[in-house]
């Protein structure tokens, strides 16, 4: 049924054990974002060594797609140059936007590609994109 | 027996649509916004194509026949609530209503308004539209605002009523029932508290006039609000009732045309209620729809419409607590308890849940409902609200039922 | 030559009906509320039968829909002003729009807020809803109101522009078009005054949206104003522009739900423009309506919109001068005239002459049209207003002039 | 045509020579009345003896039908009792909210019955009361 193509098993994988979970003890910066509409919260620490994304972990709650959102993007971006991790984010925010027209570039989103099929649930990309906005929010912040 | 309420169900046009999956849309999302009869469509429409001119301005007929619909759904709304006429006062909405009072109780000018170190009542249940305004005028005034508090059942806690409300009290505003809870506040215990220390008393009532029979001149509370959009009526209108003698000491919260007794460079002075109230061409077609949707509802009877949804309540509650894994947010009980049901389901965030009964053609609402205090009072992060109007049925609640059963298997989360 | 507009009549279903005497209803009381095409008619209906659902806030298909064709309608607007789609607010009309503003301007944690002692600039031609909510904002913070006054012609006069444009002013609120004089302001000298000492320009657009093209990137003004019902939308809706740098740094007006990004019992944190500015749910049917209305409206063209209607006036005005006893209040050039024709018969009240020509089908304002402070300074108790839309034509102003020729007559004063 | 039964050619008689337009050096209260959705204004003088209603002065600006209420009332109720003048008056009133179904009673209302054919006419009802209210406002704040 049409609901498989939101929750994939890989995002309901991630959801029920999430990966960089649990804030750590040091940061560059903390941000957090929530999404008022369905009160979605997210907090993120970002460690940045130079223009390399050096660690990112975070905490939050929320439904299923922004938590296994968040957990994707913290495994993709870590250990990307700020460059190439802006590259990932924009490719992200093209597939949200597609409509279901798009199947995502495997190779540069990998496990993002699970989320494909958010984008033809338009309440639903705002879930997805609360981490990655997140973490945009706070490198901006570091490298300015 | 009740009503057979399955003919109405025809009369709404869009409980026929097909939705996701193919399926017909079962609605259970009326505490958000009522759907609406065939009939309330086309009252709006007709006035449009039949009567639409700016009401009590023209010199010429269709001006009268315009303020004569205008002033007759006035009328019409003023009887479904027990009211006179003039103290029925029409805004775009519930959230315009509460605001609009809230501005009027704050202006210095008012025979009957706020001081600094004044305080303010609400509860902890209260919706943003009911909670925020007074926290608003509190911060402009320097008055103080308290709070009820609400027991786990979800019942309102007035153990500390008395010392809640005292002499410094001037407004208590309330919700009539809980939009999320489901919960009905016990009024008279409140009012007769408010009105012992010469404070006014706020209704919201807009989960209340659209299900049950309200009647202000029983309720004994000086000013109450509801939304025309959830009593079968259309968006953009609301209500504002005001006890005459209040209203008459009130300046005025929105200022322009139509509601001036003469006018100046220098100063304004202003017609009498309603007219004091209303600036600007109204919201006509709105009012002519919303007099529609009172008829409409009147004819099939108040006392019905709540008996049936009485029922589905019951059957919803006792349905879902034999659920496993499924938590009813809520008085459990049906007495004072109106339809609305809040529950949540281990392990499965609400947005999830929700999405799942989509699928299924199920409209409920999810997350904090516009109570976020509420949410974190009750520690949580949302519910998921099925909430329920005259037009749903038996039958809608057993597939809600059987579908939420399900849920847990879906997302794979363990018993 | 210009488009044959004939045919666009027959899309409002009032303009088909009888009134007094028999008559086809002649409509010239546009400036206070146009009449609607049957298609905005229909896209509010149908709105109610397929999409109808709370928007920003459901987690099922139909809320989702609702969402769309409500932000659809939201861009469509901008668009029609030329205005980004995050600076468009919708209110219930532009009497709340105006309202709302004045309250974020006076609200001490606004970055741009007034103070004591500043100054606010009006003019002698304002409709009420653009100078009694400045007058109450000038009352709360204790600033001083100054006007624009006007010319013989009825023209704004700018003489004074220094003195009143000076260090003090925050504000200059200022009509486009004036509802009874027809005047379009030189708006240019005033926003390059008004910019020059740091103050914004609010801008009542009430009169000049609906019959010319209007694009708020070339106007240069802050804050712009108008409402549905004018534009042959549906009544309860307006819409609140405002450049994005200022709307980020006000307060809203309006407190509720949709509107926050966090709330706990003791303060509110606010979402981005312009869901800021809309608490509660939203008017979504007008919403839907009034893009229809910029569409229907849009696919004609303002400019030939325009034309037709400087047409008509020039028709009009000339006829209207050739009538003993007759006058034409306000310019008669048609420089920098819209089309809102005010007159006066000798020794006929307004009242009486608005009788007359109902009695023949046409309908027309009569009276002070909420500008008072205008009718003082002219020294005229009321003047009777013919104003017009796309749907009016050539034969229906004969009628008109024909008609008004006879009122003498008929109440027997003497020439 | 329609528009006949409401200018009656008394009613424009009196329009055109009002009755008891202009005020009163003396009075026992004065009272200011208008309608501001058209802007009709009226200033009213009224001299009681007692319960007699001695004299009724008045001024204004205001249509036709508006000036020969005011105009029509004077004639009436000046040299009547209270009690009667508030018969009258309640008479009147019947009149206007008659719907064009009352011809109304010539002997008590006199020039009064030219106004019949207002109450057919809703917006013009309250121009037509306009002068009547203005006295009874003042009969009543006099008398108690
Ligand atoms: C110039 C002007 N400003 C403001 C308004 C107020 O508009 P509304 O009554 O729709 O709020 C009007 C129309 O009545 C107007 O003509
Ligand atoms: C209890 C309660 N109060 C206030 C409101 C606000 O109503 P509206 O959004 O129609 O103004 C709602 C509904 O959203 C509600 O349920």
């Amino acid at each position: 049924m049409e609901l498989d193509s939101l929750y994939q098993e890989v995002i309901l994988d991630h959801y029920r054990s999430p990966h960089h979970k649990g804030l750590s003890a040091d940061k560059d910066i903390q941000v957090h974002h929530n999404n008022p509409s369905c009160g979605d919260e997210i907090t993120l620490n970002l460690i940045m060594d130079g223009m390399l994304v050096k660690d990112i972990s975070w905490d939050g709650v929320g439904c299923s797609i922004s938590m296994a959102s968040a957990s994707v993007m913290s495994d993709l971006l870590i250990a990307k140059r700020y460059e190439e991790a802006t590259k990932i984010l924009g490719a992200f925010i093209e597939l949200m936007q597609s409509k279901g027209q798009s199947q995502g570039d495997e190779v540069m989103l990998e496990d993002g590609v699970a989320f494909a099929g958010v984008s033809k649930f338009p309440a639903r990309i705002k879930c997805a994109l609360l981490g990655w906005m997140a973490f945009k929010d706070a490198a901006t912040q570091v490298i300015k | 027996m009740s009503v057979d309420f399955s003919r109405y169900k025809n009369d709404f046009p869009i409980l026929k649509r097909k939705v996701r999956g193919g399926n017909t849309l079962i609605y259970l999302d009326s505490g958000a916004t009522s759907q609406k009869p065939e009939i309330v469509i086309e009252a709006e429409a007709n006035f449009y194509r039949t009567k639409n001119a700016a009401v009590h301005r023209g010199a010429h007929l269709v001006a009268e026949e315009a303020s004569e619909v205008y002033e007759g759904a006035r009328e019409n709304v003023a009887r479904f609530i027990g009211a006179k006429s003039d103290e029925v006062i029409f805004t775009k909405s519930a959230t315009e209503s509460l605001n609009l009072i809230a501005y009027s109780l704050g202006n210095p000018e008012s025979k009957f308004h706020l001081n600094s170190g004044d305080e303010i009542v609400v509860s902890e249940m209260e919706h943003h539209a009911n909670l925020i305004p007074w926290q608003q005028l509190a911060k402009r005034v320097g008055a103080k605002l308290t709070w009820f508090k609400i027991t786990d059942e979800g019942r309102l806690d007035l153990s500390d009523i008395d010392k809640l409300i005292n002499k410094k009290t001037k407004i208590v505003a309330i919700t009539h029932q809980s939009n999320v809870l489901g919960t009905i506040v016990p009024l008279a215990q409140i009012t007769k508290a408010a009105h012992a220390v010469g404070a006014v008393v706020v209704l919201d009532a807009c989960q209340s006039v659209p299900h049950f029979a309200v009647d202000v001149k029983k309720l004994e509370v000086d000013f109450l609000a509801f939304s025309g959009h959830k009593v079968l009526g259309p968006t953009g209108i609301g209500v504002l009732w005001g006890k005459a003698e209040l209203l008459d000491q009130l300046e005025p919260g929105l200022f322009g045309g139509s509601m001036v007794d003469s006018v100046s460079m220098q100063g304004a002075t202003w017609a009498k209620a309603p007219r004091k109230f209303e600036a600007g061409v109204p919201n006509m077609a709105q009012a002519v729809g919303l007099s529609a949707a009172v008829d409409y509802i009147s004819e099939i009877g108040m006392d019905k419409v709540a008996q049936h949804e009485h029922d589905l309540t019951k059957q919803l509650i006792s349905g879902l607590q034999n659920i496993s894994g499924v938590q009813v947010i809520g008085p459990v009980d049906m007495k004072d308890r109106g339809g609305v049901v809040s529950f949540t389901v281990d392990g499965v965030h609400p947005h999830d849940v929700g999405q799942y009964l989509d699928q299924f053609g199920i409209a409920v609402r999810t997350g904090h409902h516009c109570a976020w205090p509420l949410m974190r009072r009750l520690n949580l992060v949302g519910t998921t609200r099925a909430s329920f109007h005259l037009y749903n049925d038996e039958s809608e609640v057993k597939v809600l039922l059987n579908t939420v059963s399900k849920i847990k298997d879906y997302f794979k989360v363990s018993k």
